[in-house]
């Protein structure tokens, strides 16, 4: 009991700041639109090339978009020098985790629901029939991307050259996550049924077990002062 | 004792390419070039050994704070690095005449690949933190989640396409391999194991060194 | 307190890693399509990977244009395909390999790329057992796991 | 089929290369920190062994 309203605590937090100040939620979704840009000038005009690279260039949206954000999520309790706060919170630190890993996936969610329609509209594409197919497969994505990122961003928070660090730790880490949901998502959007990627779906579901766990774990040795 | 294990190393190095060369016949399909597995296996082998040690050190780390398991872990993972390093190349070498290409994303080169990059971004970690205690600490929690990784690279990548070979030791069954061939693997598994015990020891008697210096 | 914590936390991650495990030996993987495969659902300009056996007698290849053409074969169905390149030393007749390339929407298959496909079988030299049509096909799928 | 020899010796020379200038540094470095160096920098005096 504790243990959640402590973990709400921080989301109630992190939430709210953002809200306040949209600092993160704004540039995100202008990067998104950056993105889209890019991609449209690296692909041209092809429809054909653009309908067989959506699910990879889906998929490489989000972990860029992730690699920003998630990279953020210590900023402000380094900036305004709550760090040692946290380490001085009493008791167990996995909760803190627990409530940082909350609020990274629902503004994960939040930017990836923006970029879905950006795309839906600038590249003409309909995914309103893989809709809910897409959903799942964002959702178990999103979380394996956020637990590790999470955890590692606390790692790399005091340590030099963290803008660096942060996605060459994060991005082969996330090899599976990536394989899997790029996978998944190509067959949603062929219209295939969710139980044809159902292995992929197993494998994602895993990871995100096992990233959740492992970063209960350990993150108290990551808050030590 | 370390000079030992270095001399019993260099010895049974000589028996492997012995075995290799001499002993070993020319495989049948592949010509000589196949006799590059005899490099290419065993340092795979040594490589994932090398992995699990950092696991088994760096939760020995957390668990007891050691100085001794952190020194392990790290040089457990640049030898593991050298070996996986020697792995792709060789792999790399070996393609070229039997598949016609030098790269090619198949399961178990890109699951390789990934445990490459993985592991130097361990040794990375551990360059940017000064401290030595904290870098410790975050090197630990970070062998942990890049062993526990493993498994889902492999079946994930495996999944994702492959074209090498169905690993021909491990699977149920009598092997596929002529006993001669797998005897020549296994002593020079076994050369190879020694050469990473005397780097390992080598680098964590460097390590202690470099920390009284810095101390 | 933080024991029981570690321990379970261990058993979890060990149940979800065992479930991996066991999903990934029961899950048959599809390396390639077969000839038959392609031409019963052949899209023009996709990407794919085809394997089969070189069938005998079909290989051609022109040094100084590099144009290698062969045809492969599965038993059922037989492609042609294309390629300009020099061929790997593992390729020849009757042995088993992977292309990747495009289906043309003119009947043949472009490869880009030519895998001579090496069988997880190391022989001797004078173990000299003809491995089967069957048994080649089998190989190359990697069913021999 | 050719036996592609090359391929072997490079192989195996790549191997011998790798690990024997792995082998030296670690010689390399243990030696230094052995034996200080002249002309170390003032203020960190390398410790006597």
């Amino acid at each position: 009991m504790i243990f959640a309203r402590r973990a709400w605590s921080v989301v109630w937090k992190d939430l709210l700041v953002e809200r306040r100040s949209k600092e993160t939620l704004n540039a995100l979704a202008f990067f998104s639109l950056l993105l889209l840009f890019v991609f449209q000038f690296a692909l041209g005009p092809d429809r054909e090339r653009l309908a067989a690279a959506l699910p990879g260039l889906l998929w490489l949206g989000f972990v860029l978009a992730g690699l920003l954000g998630l990279g953020r999520t210590f900023v402000l309790e380094r900036e305004n020098d709550c760090w040692e706060g946290l380490i001085l919170a009493p008791g167990d630190k996995s909760a803190i985790y627990v409530g940082k890993l909350a609020a990274n996936v629902t503004l994960m969610l939040v930017v990836e629901g923006l970029i879905l329609l950006l795309f839906a509209v600038f590249f003409n594409v309909d995914l309103a029939p893989a809709l809910t197919g897409l959903a799942l497969v964002m959702i178990l994505g999103t979380v394996g991307l956020a637990a590790v990122g999470t955890l590692f961003a606390a790692m790399t928070a005091q340590v030099r050259a963290r803008e660096l660090l942060f996605p060459v730790l994060l991005l082969p880490v996330q090899v599976p996550v990536l394989l899997g949901t790029v996978k998944a998502t190509e067959a949603v959007l062929l219209g295939e049924p969710l139980g044809a990627v159902g292995h992929w779906l197993g494998l994602l579901a895993a990871a995100d077990v096992i990233y959740i766990v492992t970063g209960l774990l350990t993150f108290d040795f990551l808050l030590e002062s | 004792m370390t000079r030992v294990l270095g001399w019993l190393a260099a010895l049974a190095l000589l028996a492997g390419l012995g075995m290799a060369f001499a002993v070993a016949p020319r495989e049948a399909t592949q010509g000589t070039v196949q006799r590059i597995m005899y490099v290419h296996v065993p340092s795979v082998w040594v490589a994932y050994c090398a992995f699990v040690v950092v696991f088994v050190a760096s939760i020995a780390y957390l668990a007891t704070r050691a100085e001794a398991a952190d020194r392990l872990a790290h040089a457990s993972a640049e030898v593991g690095v050298l070996f996986t390093g020697l792995t792709i190349a060789t792999g790399s070498i070996w393609g070229k005449p039997t598949w016609g290409t030098w790269w090619t994303w198949d399961a178990r080169l890109t699951s390789v690949a990934v445990l490459f990059v993985m592991y130097v971004g361990y040794l990375l970690l551990r360059g940017m933190i000064d401290e030595g205690e904290r870098a410790a600490r975050y090197a630990a929690v970070l062998g942990v989640v890049a062993a526990l990784n493993i498994p889902l690279v492999h079946f994930s990548v495996l999944w994702w396409r492959t074209l090498h070979q169905p690993p021909s030791l491990m699977k149920p069954g009598p092997s596929s391999m002529p006993p001669v061939i797998v005897r020549a693997l296994l002593v020079n598994f076994a050369a190879f194991a020694l050469l990473y015990l005397y780097f390992v020891a080598k680098r964590v008697r460097l390590l202690r060194l470099e920390g009284e210096a810095g101390a | 307190m933080r024991k029981t914590k570690f321990i379970t936390g261990g058993a979890v991650i060990a149940a979800a890693l065992a479930y991996m495990i066991y999903a990934g030996v029961t899950q048959s993987a599809v390396y390639f399509v077969t000839p038959a495969e392609l031409r019963a659902s052949a899209v023009a300009g996709k990407a794919y990977r085809l394997g089969g056996m070189v069938l005998p007698g079909s290989v051609t290849w022109e040094p100084r244009t590099l144009a290698l053409h062969f045809t492969l074969g599965d038993g059922t169905a037989t492609v042609p395909v294309r390629h300009k390149g020099t061929p790997p030393d593992l390729f020849g007749e009757g042995r088993g390999a992977v292309v990747e390339g495009t289906w043309s929407a003119d009947g043949y298959f472009r490869a880009s790329l030519i895998l001579a496909k090496h069988s997880e079988e190391y022989k001797a030299p004078h173990d000299a057992s003809q491995a089967g049509y069957k048994e080649l096909i089998r190989t190359l799928q990697g069913d021999g796991r | 089929m050719g036996d592609n020899w090359g391929f072997v010796l490079a192989a195996y020379a790549l191997a011998a290369i790798v690990l024997t200038g792995y082998w030296r540094h670690l010689v390399r470095r243990e030696r230094e920190l052995n034996a200080p160096v002249a002309g170390h920098p003032p203020g960190a005096p390398p410790r006597q062994q």
